[in-house]
Parts: structure tokens; C-alpha cells; sequence
């Protein structure tokens, strides 16, 4: 809608610019936009004549260029010869490796605190409330030094496994030592193909008896134990054909070789005590959260939801958890954000994420501080605002009706 | 009381009680921790009865009406529910909710379900009525509840009164043999408490065994085969309306119907 | 009472009942264990095990707290002892080392005969803070609060106090100008009358005149270079400045989000968005790599206030969004009433928004300290020794070379006390607040 | 000009180690010692007159050179390896080695390991940050041999996580080595390897450009060096001064000439930088020396004449 | 109405309307958005003149009143209020907003300031007034609308008759020249509504100008020198009181008054 006042023909005065609400706020953003344009060309310039006069140029052809340093952990190939940028990407999968996994164990951790904390039972909820308090009020950088340390102190080292030492293998097939943890892997063999497409299909069959569970509830009423037959479903075919096909997958042990495991996966004590950290850290938080949400749920919900005769399982599933959830999930979101931001924590115990390898030893080798962190912090800037915009989708998609 | 209804004023005498008890207690105790909320109850309820449970806050007519159908646990004496007696007998606590209908103060409707759903939701989970079956049921009651046309809005949509009416077709879609009232009307504006007691006097005319805690003496002098008086959590006085109000016989009871009359 | 019947219902109590105690099982001891710890399988076995973690975990490190050495002037001589006292196998912690450099680890390298410049700042602090966090205090404690920043600046540095001065009176200048301009031309015009003056003040004038008054009346403290600060000092300094600092500038945001004007608005947007988007030790590294960048050639001040500038914004983004919340829980019609009222924009909001929002996001921005008080650490990595920097430097003396658990078991503790002390204290006001809005 | 600045703010700003043992940490006091600290404390002297004047700046192996170059500090001296690219790429001037070092490894004796070379699939420790990293890949890829490197932030850390056992060897420059073997509760249970994969000549440096500030580090640290090549120690240093007849210490010391003034000081310069902390030999042995518990042996560190390769240009 | 104020009946003929005028609204339109809020507004209000807008809810009574001292912006037409236009000058809208006092249905004290505080508020800040002659002031209105000891209050700690009866007094305190009420008791209790229309009666017989958007019919028929009905965005009928409600002309107007005259 436009402003069609008589008064439009009135000629224009200087003085309108302030005191005509049409043009007043013009005025504002005129002088705003002038204000920040010149403090930005400000930042600039002085840049540009810092980097003259030490020489410097703005490139990122560093990138590029050999990077020189090898990481330990590498979920995509890389050597010393491979490229600063590749080593980027290196970091930058590590960081969102232990964000993912972070965010997961926090949830679970979360998730488990925060009920229990709501027990009836004194001795647990106490212990939950003096988990909470001590994670949430100690910096999480001490607790990342202490679980660090914690690791690489008091767990065997890899030769206490060798005859005559005092360890040994977390049924035969675990070593948990103070370079981290090694898990068996899976080999596969020939036939292997099969089995994966079985499993896939036992999949597809959970999913098509969930269907016709339902169908048929609505149908006649009754109500099938979709749950037990669901992990029947999932366990069952995959495991007779695993003995069908004469054992295709194999296990590989880690095996102490040298002066260390082989074969296996090695989870390192960095990735471990970071990973730990985090979840521990972020899962008081979230612990809080589920408290608060579950608390939110008014007690009239629960007691209507007995008067009908609904049990207290069902009660859950069906008219707290959906409704707790609403006022869960948008903290529990920003809390995720708040633990891949904190993942940069890694610095403090070595883990090779993208702070350390792009925003660290390549800035530190090449002298591109500007380039670097400017990179870095528009990694984590698209992160963040990624995770923040699926969150708000979710908010609108699950706002309660209201008048 | 509206005109329409006291055009439908239930004669009473014709009323038919049957001899069967819905609901027998006695001797029943209740603590909260230390401090004695029931003292020795004992009442019985016949099939068929309207019973309205009235007495100042905190005397214990919400504890007593949410013991019956075990959403409080007593600690002494019985509660014999059309013949299950609750005891910590998990079937025996199921057989008997499911047998009992209940409408809070508060509505408690599920905010997340649609109407529909909300009335529903206990016939296929509980009942394990089809889908269908349970639908054609709630728009039956809905109808009932003069709100059919509501029945896809979710409860944040609907005025106070509209709730309090939902929540009564939610219960009555179990089809419960009895039904317990706790001040359903006392949370809604006066304009929407004649839409729920006009509700509630029609279930009563249908013959519904109701226990109902409220402070609606017109509601109680229309409907009720019985006026119980609470406080200090014992039964005090209990009587016809009319004698009841006219006639008080405790001194408690005279002074708290003259507060509750006088406003 | 008997049986009654539908026929002969009437029924009167004349003799009420006494209350009764609950039965045995219902009281004491016997029905708390029962209902708090074995009132069902689930939930006895999850007491059984909760027992013995606790358990485990007591039998660890409670003989390592019992055994512990407080006095002794090395990790060795520490461990002389124990081997005398307990034997070479016993676990024992060797808080000597805190006996030792626990001045160390609260005041950094401060000099020791000027600790009561800090102590004495911190006692101001919890003064100036009393009428921003409780409405008894009188309001015009609120000038103190003011004030503050100066007095801490000219006692934890010293130095002439004519610098911090200048400083203040920049602010002062502002006021006048924005009073005279205001009163003739408007508050816009009062505002930008007020920023240019001040401005002016501080570029060109403040530092000679200081300079010459310094000359004239040299009075001050003993100056202390900021390389001297560390420990918890260190973290209290950081965290506090960059709160009270950010509080203006995340009001300033706060009102920029809130506002109709196009670039206003999405500059703040932009601005909350982009520094809540990084973690803080990006923004930490930015300060030492990079904020010398961004700065005229040949500026250089200290990495300590190169570190508050950057907390400072980072805060003020965080602050952003708890004022944001207060701004949005005032009702719409606490606006309108004061338009009707002819206040202009700024007086709204200054006598009536402002008051009101803020006292609502006071448990946040208490929140917000503590979370920027423990990330204070992050410190650590750009060589700033807060306690865990100590805690390597302390390490790196012959003296404590391989202590590590007892360092870090002080660190946490007070951490815990400060940080547990003020989230308790937030709790209470929210509690407060909610009770205050009914 | 930084001298200048120096002499204006009253105080040296001196980039060191956050803590190194013997190189640079704090006392309970708050002072700072070690081997790192006293070439500042020279220079304080030297410039200032008062070798307490100096502001210690704790850098990290990621903030050292940006401290340097943005001015934070006005002379780096912090175990820094003297390399091509920090000097010409990174605009810096080293102004000379005060230590002599190579990268080495430690290990635990009872590893069953005698050489580098048996290294092969081992995990290493290493100090990011630093040119270590880099030595260490070229070497295990020249040698054809795989490892695997765990990253640690500081030399505290790292000695934890040796000895806790998380890495089978740990690198870094054989004094860092050394002075932290010699802390070890058991320090015969470990060794040095004796492969040095680096020459790593560690020696303090100023930004690029100031020609007259450069010299002045420089040759503080030469009249250290030269000091004891001479025999002037702190304890004989007055009455050298008083006058001597090697007129090269005449020259040195400022009884004869007046070398001060060509660096824009005074004549006493060099003989208060001596007495801040007594010549190179003094220091070495005061704080890393075989008389500490780091125990550091003299080796290339030792003077030209005798065998090693201290070697200060004359002072004339 | 209760006595007091039918003793004081004001002689609607005695009162001095002067041809002065006070406000004059011509061709005013108002959209919010695509939605036509105010049709073709035309409406002359003269120094001293009382007048009641009354309308079903949405009619735009609320907006039109706020388009008056600017808290909506009219996208059409003319606003002049007290000689002064309102237009797009700022200076202006400051201006007029100092001369029109106006009273909300949910009072919107400030919480955090005392009752003085808030009355003070506008005279120190706006018409810069010394405090001590600023308080003289608020107190003399204070006195006025019959709450002086609550003075150092905080509103929370008033009942809501009370507040309504202070921000009034607070509007007052800006000696505006004109006054706008809208619904100024539909927020209140029955027993508060009687305070609060007593201190507006005593307002008009001083001869304030006075704009109030109501239903309560009794207070019209005893001040109003006019009563408007709007509809739909327009006004649709105006009248004297008298002739308003016993001669009702449009159809809409009768239907409106039979409702709520009715219940
Ligand atoms: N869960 C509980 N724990 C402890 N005491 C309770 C609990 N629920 C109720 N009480 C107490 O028991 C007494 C009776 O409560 P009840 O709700 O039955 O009263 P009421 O008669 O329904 O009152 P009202 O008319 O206010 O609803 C009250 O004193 C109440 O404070
Ligand atoms: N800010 C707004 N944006 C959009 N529409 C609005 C706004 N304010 C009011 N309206 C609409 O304008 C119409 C008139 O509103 P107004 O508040 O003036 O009615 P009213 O006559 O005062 O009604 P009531 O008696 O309910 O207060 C209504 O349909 C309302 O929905
Ligand atoms: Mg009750
Ligand atoms: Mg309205």
C-alpha cells in the first residue's frame, strides 16, 4: 500500500529528511549504510596496508601447494604430499565426524539424564543432578584435558597386551589402550553381496509389515507386536543366510603387531576423549532440556491419558513424547550447533579437525593467517546456518494449532 | 438454570436406580505423607445414581473422586468398582479405568490430536476398536456434544466450553458404565457453563451412573439423586437435594451453603 | 458409619474424626527407602548399581584426597613423603603444589604487595552489579555502575588515573552534546552530535590533554603491565569486562533486530549471525593473528584487550538474543501507552522498554556470563595464561614438572563454586520473575 | 624505530616460550628464568640498563610470529628455528643461534630400540606448531618407513602422553628432549636415539626492516658468546672493565672505543649485558648446563676453540 | 447507573459545546493491507462535545480512535486535530499526541514505576516540567480520581478499577485538550466498572472533550452529546443519545442495540 496523502504536493524542505516519518527513516538507513560502508572500507584499507606493508599479497593459492605434514586420522586419502587444500578437507571431515558422532552420544546421554533425573528413585536422580551440575559448571575445555588424560593414564599400553602383560582384549576382540581403542571390522568375502541384499530386503520387510500392522489395526483393531517382530525381522533372515552362504563376512581382529594393534579400526585417544568430552559436556545440557520438556507436559495430560485406560508405556508413545518433543527440539538443535562450534576444542588434545590442520599447522606453515581463518570461519559460519535453517523448517512444521 | 433446561427438568421419582451397586467403599483412608486427607469413607454408589460431592477446597473431593478410579492410591480400607476391587493389581486397575470415565477441571485434552483423534485415541489403543468403528463412534458423541462439525480443528482451536464438551465425548467414546466429574465447569467463563452442564444434564436424563464434584447447585438441585457434603476429608452430610437445601442439618453445612448461595 | 441406600440416604456426621497417623508402612524410614529406592525390580537394581559406581568411584579417589601432601616445595619432595609416610605404593594427590603457587593460580604474576588493587576491584564489581541484579538497591547506585569500568581500569592497571579520566569524559561530552543538540534539532540529531563529539574527543583531544594533566598532577597507582595478569584473575577481568561491555552494544543490536528499517535490521542480523555462527576460539585466533590487520598500520595494544574486544563482541551478539526475548515478552501495549504519551523513541525506550526488558533477561545474561566465564579458558590457546595456561607454566618449573591431576582438580573446583554459585542465583530470579508475572 | 620504542615504554617486550623447562618459565614468583629468558634480559641491559625491564610476553607455537610481526613483542626468543622461509618469506631476521639443535627421539628403553631407523609403524608425539611436524614426515617418507603422529600442544602435554605410554617415541629438539628426560621420576629408563633427523638452529629474532634494532640483538648475543671466549664472566667482569690488555676485550667491554654508539647505545652496553646473567658458558650452565637437573651437554654449543661451533665475528 | 451518579445528572443542554473545533476528520480511509479497515471516515468533533462509538467487535471503532493520535497511520483523507494536521511531520504527531490524552481497555500502566512515577513520566520527560511541580500536578489529578494514598504504589499492587482510574490520571496529567477512551472498562470486574465511569462522568461535566469507544449504554445516555454506530468500517448512524436509542434508523443499529441491550 502506498501513502496517498493530500498533503503530496506540498513541496519538499530540507527539514523532512528529519522530521517527516516518510523520509526519516531513509535519512537513518542513508546515514547507517554510510556509517558502516565507511568503517568496512575502513577494515580494508587497513588491511590492504597492513599486508603491503609486510609484503604480503591475498591469495589462496596455498591451497595448492604441497602441504607437507602428515594426519593421523584420514577418512578420505592423504599423505605429507597432498595439498593444504586436501588437508582441509581432511580437517573438515574429522570435525564433522566428531560432531555427528558427539551429537549422538549427547543425545542418547542427554536423553537418558534428563528421565532419570525425573526417577522416583532418590539415589539416581541425585547422582544424575551431581552428573548435570558438575558437566554443565566446569569449563568444557578441563573436562576435554581430564578425559584426555584419564585415557592415556590409567588404560593399559599396547605392549601390556603382549605375553606376560597384565591386559587383555575386551572379549578377545576390543583392546582399549591408551592410544585408543581398536574394534574388530568386518571383512567381506565372496557371497557378502547377498547377504547385504538381504538385510537390505529384511529392511524393506519391517517396513512393509509396520505398514500392514497399521492397516490392519485400522482395519479390525487388533494390535500386532511390531516391535519384537520388527527386530525378528532385522536379526533372523540376515543371520540364516549368513550361515547359508558359509560365512562370507568375517571378523578382522585387531592384532598386536609391531608396536602396535593392527587391522581393525583404531578409534584414537583424541577422537575418544574429545568425543567423550562433548557428549558428556553437551548431554548435562541436553539432560536439562529433556527434563524441562517432559516437565512442561502438564500432569493432566498423563492422568487423562490413565483415566482413558491408556497404560503408561503407550501413554508415553503416544500422548508425552510427541508433545514433549515440540519443546525439545529446537534447544536440543541449538545445542548441536553449540557442540560442533565446541568441537573446535580439539586443539586442546590434537584432534586433526579443520581448525587444526586448515586454521592451524597449514596457517601456521604458509603464513596465511587472513586467507585461513577467514576460510575456517566460513566453514563454521555455513555449518551453523545449515543446522539452524533445518531447524527452523522443523519449528513451523510443528507448531501447535492455536486459536 | 437456562429455560431449555429446565424445560427438560428430569422428574426424579422416575428415575430408574437399580438395586446393583456401582461403586462400594468403605472404611477408605488416604494420606499424603503425614497428613490425613480421607478419613474413613464409606459410601455406595447404586447403577444409575447422580451423585454431586460438594464442601469447601481442600476437603478431599478431588482426592476421594480420583482414588475411585485409582489415579491416587488409598492406604486403608476397600474400593469395589462394579464388582473389581482396586487393588495394586495392575488388570484389575486397567479393567476398572477403562470402565470409568473421567472429566477434569482442566479439560486435559491432547494438544497435539485433532478432535477426532483425541476421541479416538483410547477406543483403538484400549478397546482395540477398528479405525473406522472408533471414528463413527467419537462423531456419534460428538454429536452428541452438539461439536461435529469440529471434529478436524485441534483443541488449542476450540473455546473453553467447546473443550469441556470434547473432553466429556472423549470419555463417553469408551463407553463408560460410570462417570466421574471433577468440577467440570469451574474453569470456564459463565457464558460456556451452560453448553457443559446442558451436556451433563443430558447424560444424567440418559441414566449414566455420575459421581460429580461441583459447586452448581442449580445443577445439583436439577440432576442429582444425592448431595454429599465434604470436609476435613470425611463425608459430613449427605441427602436428597431438596432436603439438603433446605434442610441442612450440620452447623458446617449451613455455614458453607450460606456462602456458596449468598454470592 | 453404616451403609447408606438410595432410599435412606440421609446421612449427618456428628462427631468429626480426629486425623490419624498413616500406617507403619506409609511413614518413617522403612516407606522412604521403599518408595525411594526399591519400589520395583527396575528401580532396585538401578540403586544397586548406582551404589556401587558411587562406590568404585569413592574408592579411588577418596584415598588419593585422604593421603594427599599439603606441604612441600616439590613434586620429589612430595613424593619423599608419601613413601615415608604411606609407602611408594600408595595412591596420594600432591596438593603442595597448590599450597605452593596458589597465589599464582588466582592473581597470575601480579605483584604480590598490590593484591588488594584486584580484591579490592572484585568487592567494587559486586557493588556495582547490586543495583543491576536486585530492585531494593537505591537507583542511584546505578551512576556507580557507571563508573565502574574507569575505577576497575585505573586500579588493575594503575598507571595515571587522568587516562581512564579522559576516557569518562568522553562519555561526559557526549551527554552534553546530546543534551544541547537534542534540545534544539532533535534526538537524532542529539545522537549523532553526541557520538561525533565524543568521538572527536577521544581521537584528538583526550590523549594530549591527559597527557598534559598527567604531567601537572601525577596521581595513580603503581602500573602493571598486562603481561603480569593471569590465573583466575586473568578469567574474571575477561569475563566480566566483556559482559558489562557487550551489554551496550547487545541492547544496541537487540534494538536493530527489532527494528523496521531495512539495513539496521539486517546488519544487526548479520552481525548476531555471523559471530554466533563461529566458535569463540576462531574469533580468539582472529584477535592474535588478525586483528592488527585490520587496524592502521603501526596500532599495537595488547593482546589482552585485543582478547576483551573480541569477547566483548562475542557477548554483545549473545546478549543480542536474550534482549531480543525480553523486548518480545513485554506486551505490545506498554509501546502504545508511551507513544500516546508523546514520548519520542528513544525516551520510550530508555524509560519504559528498556527498564522493563532488561530486568526480564537478567537470569539470561546471567547465563550468558557464566558460559562466557568458563570459555574464558579458551584463552589458554592464544598464550594468555588463565588458570589452565598456569597450570602448563607451573608444570614447566623443575619444581612441578609432572603434576597434572591436582592442578586440574583446583581449576575445576573453582570453576564449579563460581560457576554453581551464579547459575543457582539465575535460577532464583526465574523463579522469581515467573511468580512476579502472575 | 623500535629501539626508540623500547626506550620510550622503559621496558623490552620479549616473546617467550608459554613454559619450557630450562628455556623459559616461571618461577613461584612470577619471575621468569631460564636460557630463552636471560638473551632478553641481555638485551634489556644492554638497551635499558636494567636487566629487570622486561615485559615477557608468553607465546604459543601459533602466535609467536604473528606477535612478532604485529609489533606485540619487539624480539622473539623462543626456541625458533632459524629456516629460509621464516626469514625471507615471513619478513623476519634472525639474529643469530644461541643454541645449536637437531630434532631427536626418545624412547623407553625397554622398546628394544637402538635406532630411528626400527621406528618403522611406531606412534610418534609431536609438537604442532612447529617445523617438527614437517622434519618428521620427510624423514619417515625418505626412510620408507609409516607412523603414526599424535599432535600435542604443548611440551607439558606431550611428556604426559610419552610417559603414560600413548606414544612409543617422542620428538622434538634434543635440548627439549633432554630437559624433559631429565624431570623423569625414572630418567635411565629412557634415551635418546642417537639419529638427528633436523639441523635446527634456534636463535632469536626481529622483524624485517630495522636494521639498527637487529644489530643491536645481534651483537648483544655476540658479546655473551664473545664474553666467554674471552674469559669475562660476571665475576671478573669490573675488573676486565677496568682495563685489560687484549684490546679486543677493551673494545668489548667499552674501555676502549666507543662501539656503543655506532648501535645507538652507550659504551657500557655489552658489560651490562654480561652482568645481567654473566657470559654465554654462565647462562648455559646457570639454566640448562650438566650442572642443572636438564643436564644439557655443552656439544656444538661449545666454543669454536673448543670444537664446537659458537663462533662470534670480532668485535672491532 | 448507580445514584451517585444520577444525582449527578449532567444537564446535557447546559453544557458549553463551543463552535471551536476540536477534531476534524474528512475522507479518511484506512486498509490494513488488502483489508478496507475505515471507509470514507468523515466526523467533526467540537470543543467539548462528549461522544460514544459503539459498533460490533471489528467494526473499526478501535482503529479509527487510534488513527486520531497516530498509533495507526491513515493512508487516506485528513486528520486535523486541534488546528494541527496529521500528517507524515513529526513534529506534528509529537504535538498532537501531547494535546490527546488517551486510555486503554487493559490500562498498560508501566509495572516497574510507582503510580506517581507514572503520572509524572510525561509531564518531566515530554513538557519538561520540574519534578516537584510535575508531582504537585499528578497528585491534584490523583485526588481527582480518588486515589491519592495509593501514590507510591506499584500498579501490580492495585486492583484493576484502580489502574484504569490511574492511567486515566496519568493522561490527565498532559492536560491534553481532548481525551480518548477506548473501552476503558471491558477489561474490568462489574463491581470496578462503576469507579471507573464515575471519574469519566465527573471528566465530562468539566467539559472535556471526550472520544470513548463503549457499549456501556448508561454511561452514553448520561454524558454523550453523541452517540456514532459503526459498521463495518463506516460510520453508519449518529445521533443524540435520545434519539439513538429510542429511534434507531438503520437496521443494523436496531439489530445491534437489541443485542446487547438484551443480555
Ligand atoms: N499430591 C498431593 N500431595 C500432598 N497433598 C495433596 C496432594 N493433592 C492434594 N493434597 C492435599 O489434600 C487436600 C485435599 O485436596 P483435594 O484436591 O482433594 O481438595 P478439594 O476438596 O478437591 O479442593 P478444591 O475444591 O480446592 O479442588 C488438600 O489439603 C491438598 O492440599
Ligand atoms: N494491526 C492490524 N493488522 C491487521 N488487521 C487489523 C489490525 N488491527 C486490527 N485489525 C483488523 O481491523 C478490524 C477492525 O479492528 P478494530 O480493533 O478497530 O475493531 P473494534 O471495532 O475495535 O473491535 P473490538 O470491539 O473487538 O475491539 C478487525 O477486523 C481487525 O481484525
Ligand atoms: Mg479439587
Ligand atoms: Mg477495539
Amino acid at each position: 500500500m502506498s501513502a496517498i496523502s493530500d498533503e503530496t504536493e506540498q513541496s519538499f524542505r530540507l527539514s523532512m529528511l528529519l522530521y517527516d516519518t516518510r523520509y526519516r527513516s531513509l535519512t537513518i538507513q542513508v546515514i547507517a549504510s554510510i556509517v558502516i560502508m565507511l568503517s568496512l572500507s575502513w577494515l580494508v584499507w587497513n588491511t590492504i596496508q597492513n599486508l603491503q606493508s609486510l609484503g604480503k599479497d591475498f591469495n589462496f593459492g596455498f591451497l595448492t601447494q604441497r602441504a607437507g605434514y602428515d594426519i593421523n586420522q584420514r577418512l578420505v586419502e592423504y599423505s605429507s604430499e597432498s595439498t593444504h587444500g586436501r588437508a582441509a578437507l581432511v580437517g573438515i571431515l574429522n570435525t564433522i565426524l566428531v560432531a555427528v558422532l558427539g551429537c549422538a552420544l549427547a543425545t542418547v546421554l542427554g536423553v537418558i539424564a534428563g528421565v532419570l533425573r525425573l526417577s522416583k528413585n532418590w539415589i539416581v536422580a541425585r547422582l544424575m543432578g551431581v552428573y548435570v551440575e558438575a558437566f554443565r559448571n566446569v569449563p568444557l575445555l578441563l573436562w576435554i584435558l581430564l578425559i584426555f588424560a584419564i585415557m592415556s593414564e590409567s588404560m593399559p599400553q599396547p605392549r601390556d597386551f603382549r605375553e606376560g602383560g597384565d591386559a587383555s582384549m575386551l572379549f578377545g576382540s576390543i583392546a582399549i589402550t591408551n592410544r585408543g581403542i581398536y574394534i574388530p571390522t568386518l571383512e567381506w568375502g565372496a557371497g557378502s553381496n547377498i547377504l547385504v541384499a538381504v538385510f537390505i530386503a529384511s529392511i524393506g520387510g519391517i517396513w512393509a509389515f509396520r505398514r500392514y500392522a497399521r492397516k490392519r489395526q485400522e482395519a479390525t483393531g487388533e494390535i500386532l507386536p511390531v516391535l519384537w517382530v520388527s527386530l525378528g525381522l532385522l536379526i533372523l533372515p540376515s543371520a540364516l543366510f549368513y550361515f547359508i552362504l558359509g560365512r562370507p563376512v568375517s571378523v578382522l581382529y585387531p592384532e598386536l603387531g609391531g608396536f602396535n594393534f593392527s587391522g581393525g579400526v583404531h578409534l584414537r585417544n583424541s577422537l575418544i576423549a574429545l568425543w567423550l568430552a562433548l557428549s558428556l559436556y553437551t548431554g548435562a545440557f541436553i539432560a536439562e532440556i529433556v527434563r524441562g520438556g517432559i516437565l512442561a507436559i502438564s500432569k493432566g495430560q498423563t492422568e487423562a491419558a490413565f483415566a482413558l485406560g491408556l497404560r503408561p508405556g503407550r501413554t508415553m508413545r503416544l500422548v508425552i513424547l510427541p508433545q514433549a518433543l515440540r519443546v525439545i527440539i529446537p534447544p536440543l538443535i541449538s545445542q548441536y550447533l553449540n557442540l560442533t562450534k565446541n568441537s573446535s576444542l580439539a586443539i586442546a588434545v590434537g584432534y586433526m579437525d579443520v581448525r587444526s590442520t586448515l586454521g592451524g599447522i597449514t596457517i601456521n606453515q604458509t603464513g596465511r593467517e587472513l586467507e585461513g581463518m577467514l576460510l575456517l570461519g566460513g566453514f563454521y559460519l555455513v555449518l551453523s546456518l545449515v543446522i539452524s535453517g533445518a531447524m527452523n523448517v522443523y519449528n513451523s512444521s510443528v507448531k501447535l494449532k492455536e486459536r | 438454570m437456562s429455560e431449555l433446561a429446565s424445560q427438560r427438568e428430569i422428574d426424579r421419582s422416575q428415575m430408574q436406580i437399580s438395586e446393583e451397586v456401582a461403586i462400594q467403599i468403605s472404611g477408605m483412608n488416604k494420606w499424603f505423607g503425614q497428613f490425613h486427607v480421607l478419613r474413613d469413607i464409606n459410601l455406595t454408589v447404586y447403577r444409575g445414581e447422580r451423585i454431586v460431592i460438594c464442601g469447601p477446597s481442600g476437603s478431599g473431593k478431588s482426592t476421594l473422586i480420583r482414588c475411585i478410579n485409582r489415579l491416587e492410591e488409598h492406604q486403608k480400607g476397600r474400593i469395589v468398582v462394579d464388582g473389581t476391587e482396586l487393588s495394586n493389581d495392575l488388570k484389575n486397575i486397567d479393567k476398572i479405568r477403562s470402565e470409568v470415565g473421567m472429566v477434569f477441571q482442566h479439560f486435559n485434552l491432547f494438544p497435539h490430536l485433532t478432535i477426532l483423534e483425541n476421541c479416538t485415541l483410547a477406543p483403538i489403543w484400549v478397546r482395540k476398536t477398528p479405525k473406522k468403528e472408533a471414528e463413527e463412534i467419537a462423531m456419534h458423541y460428538l454429536n452428541k456434544v452438539k461439536i461435529p462439525e469440529q471434529a478436524h480443528k485441534y483443541p488449542g482451536q476450540l473455546s473453553g466450553g467447546q473443550q469441556q464438551r470434547v473432553a466429556i465425548a472423549r470419555s463417553l467414546c469408551m463407553k463408560p458404565r460410570i462417570m466421574l466429574f471433577d468440577e467440570p465447569t469451574s474453569a470456564l467463563d459463565p457464558e460456556m457453563i451452560k453448553e457443559v452442564l446442558d451436556t451433563m444434564i443430558e447424560l444424567a436424563e440418559e441414566g449414566m451412573t455420575m459421581l460429580c464434584v461441583t459447586h452448581e447447585m442449580g445443577f445439583a438441585r436439577q440432576v442429582a439423586n444425592r448431595v454429599i457434603f465434604m470436609d476435613q476429608g470425611q463425608i459430613v452430610e449427605q441427602n436428597e437435594p431438596e432436603e439438603f437445601f433446605l434442610n441442612p442439618q450440620s452447623d458446617r453445612t449451613k455455614l458453607f451453603l450460606s456462602q456458596i448461595l449468598g454470592h | 458409619m453404616s451403609e447408606t441406600h438410595a432410599n435412606t440416604v440421609s446421612f449427618v456426621r456428628d462427631t468429626m474424626l480426629p486425623e490419624q497417623e498413616p500406617p507403619v508402612t506409609e511413614r518413617g524410614v522403612v516407606k522412604w527407602v521403599r518408595e525411594n529406592l526399591f519400589s520395583g525390580w527396575l528401580n532396585s537394581i538401578l540403586t544397586l548399581l548406582s551404589l556401587l559406581a558411587v562406590w568404585q568411584i569413592l574408592g579411588h579417589i577418596l584415598p588419593w584426597f585422604v593421603n594427599s601432601v599439603w606441604s612441600a616445595s616439590s613434586l620429589t619432595e612430595c613424593r619423599q613423603i608419601r613413601d615415608q609416610v604411606l609407602g611408594s605404593d600408595a595412591s596420594s594427590a600432591c596438593f603442595a603444589v597448590i599450597s605452593d603457587r596458589w597465589q599464582q593460580m588466582l592473581f597470575g604474576f601480579y605483584p604480590n604487595d598490590a593484591y588488594w588493587r584486584p580484591v579490592l576491584a572484585l568487592i567494587l564489581f559486586g557493588a556495582a552489579i547490586a543495583p543491576v541484579l536486585f530492585m531494593s538497591v537505591p537507583r542511584k547506585l546505578l551512576a556507580f555502575t557507571a563508573a565502574y569500568p574507569f575505577v576497575m581500569y585505573a586500579l588493575l592497571w594503575g598507571g595515571t588515573i587522568w587516562g581512564p579520566l579522559m576516557v569518562a569524559a568522553g562519555f561526559g561530552i557526549g551527554y552534553v552534546a546530546l543534551g544541547l543538540a537534542g534540545r534544539a534539532a532533535g534526538t537524532l540529531v542529539g545522537i549523532l552530535a553526541a557520538v561525533a563529539s565524543a568521538v572527536i574527543w577521544w581521537l584528538f583531544l583526550a590523549g594530549p590533554v591527559a597527557g598534559v594533566l598527567a604531567s601537572a598532577l601525577p596521581i595513580g597507582l603503581e602500573p602493571v603491565p598486562s603481561d603480569d595478569f593471569g590465573g583466575f584473575m586473568l578469567s574474571f577481568i575477561i569475563g566480566i569486562t566483556g559482559i558489562i561491555l557487550s551489554l551496550p552494544l547487545g541492547i544496541l543490536l537487540a534494538l536493530g533486530r527489532q527494528s523496521n528499517l531495512f539495513i539496521i535490521n539486517k546488519f544487526s542480523v548479520i552481525f548476531i549471525e555471523v559471530i554466533r555462527g563461529v566458535p569463540l576460539i576462531v574469533w580468539l585466533f582472529t584477535a592474535s593473528l588478525l586483528l592488527n590487520y585490520f587496524l592502521p598500520p603501526g596500532t599495537n595494544f595488547d593482546l589482552m584487550l585485543r582478547v576483551i574486544i573480541m569477547v566483548t563482541l562475542f557477548a554483545s551478539a549473545y546478549i543480542a538474543e536474550v534482549v531480543r526475548g525480553g523486548l518480545a515478552a513485554l506486551p505490545r501495549g506498554q509501546y502504545e501507552a508511551a507513544d500516546s504519551l508523546g514520548l519520542d523513541y528513544w525516551k520510550a525506550q530508555r524509560l519504559i522498554i528498556m527498564p522493563q526488558a532488561l530486568k526480564i533477561s537478567i537470569p539470561g545474561i546471567v547465563n550468558t556470563f557464566i558460559g562466557l566465564f568458563k570459555d574464558t579458558t579458551l584463552v589458554v590457546f592464544i598464550g594468555l595464561l588463565d588458570p589452565i595456561g598456569l597450570t602448563n607454566s607451573i608444570r614447566a618449573s623443575t619444581d612441578w614438572n609432572g603434576i597434572y591431576w591436582e592442578l586440574f582438580v583446583f581449576v575445576g573446583l573453582m570453576f564449579f563454586v563460581c560457576c554453581y554459585g551464579m547459575s543457582r542465583y539465575s535460577q532464583h530470579l526465574e523463579r522469581k520473575l515467573r511468580t512476579d508475572h502472575r | 624505530a623500535t629501539l626508540d620504542d623500547v626506550r620510550a615504554a622503559d621496558s623490552l617486550k620479549c616473546g617467550v616460550n608459554t613454559g619450557l623447562v630450562g628455556f623459559a618459565a616461571p618461577d613461584a614468583n612470577g619471575v621468569w628464568g631460564g636460557f630463552d629468558v636471560a638473551v632478553c634480559r641481555a638485551v634489556a641491559a644492554a638497551v635499558l640498563g636494567d636487566a629487570t625491564k622486561v615485559e615477557f610476553v608468553p607465546t604459543t607455537g601459533q602466535t609467536r610470529f604473528t606477535a612478532l610481526a604485529s609489533g606485540e613483542v619487539d624480539v622473539l626468543s623462543r626456541n625458533t628455528t632459524w629456516t629460509f622461509s621464516r626469514d625471507v618469506d615471513l619478513k623476519f631476521t634472525f639474529t643469530g643461534v644461541n643454541y645449536y639443535d637437531g630434532q631427536g627421539f626418545m624412547v623407553r628403553k625397554d622398546l628394544g630400540v637402538s635406532s630411528a631407523t626400527e621406528l618403522d609403524g611406531a606412534t610418534v608425539c609431536i609438537q604442532t606448531g612447529t617445523t617438527t611436524e614437517l622434519n618428521l614426515a620427510d624423514y619417515f617418507r625418505a626412510n620408507n618407513m609409516s607412523y603414526e603422529p599424535v599432535p600435542i600442544e604443548t611440551n607439558a602435554e606431550g611428556q604426559q602422553q610419552y610417559l603414560a605410554g600413548a606414544c612409543d617415541a617422542y620428538t622434538t629438539d634434543v635440548s627439549g628432549l633432554a630437559a624433559t628426560r631429565a624431570t623423569f621420576e625414572d630418567a635411565d629408563a629412557h634415551m635418546l636415539l642417537p639419529e638427528i633427523v633436523s639441523k635446527e638452529p634456534l636463535g632469536p629474532l626481529v622483524r624485517h626492516g630495522d636494521d639498527q634494532w637487529a644489530d643491536i640483538v645481534r651483537w648483544t648475543l655476540n658479546a655473551l658468546i664473545a664474553a666467554e671466549e674471552y674469559g669475562v664472566t660476571s665475576a671478573n667482569l669490573e675488573q676486565m672493565a677496568a682495563g685489560t690488555n687484549n684490546p679486543e676485550i677493551n673494545r668489548l667491554l667499552g674501555t676502549e672505543g666507543d662501539l656503543g654508539a655506532m648501535l645507538g647505545l652507550d659504551k657500557d652496553w655489552a658489560k651490562r649485558a654480561i652482568a645481567a646473567g654473566g657470559n654465554y658458558g654462565e647462562i648455559f650452565a646457570a639454566t640448562i648446563g650438566e650442572g642443572t637437573p636438564i643436564g644439557l651437554a655443552r656439544g656444538l654449543n661449545a666454543q669454536w676453540t673448543q670444537g664446537g661451533l659458537l663462533y662470534a665475528p670480532p668485535f672491532r
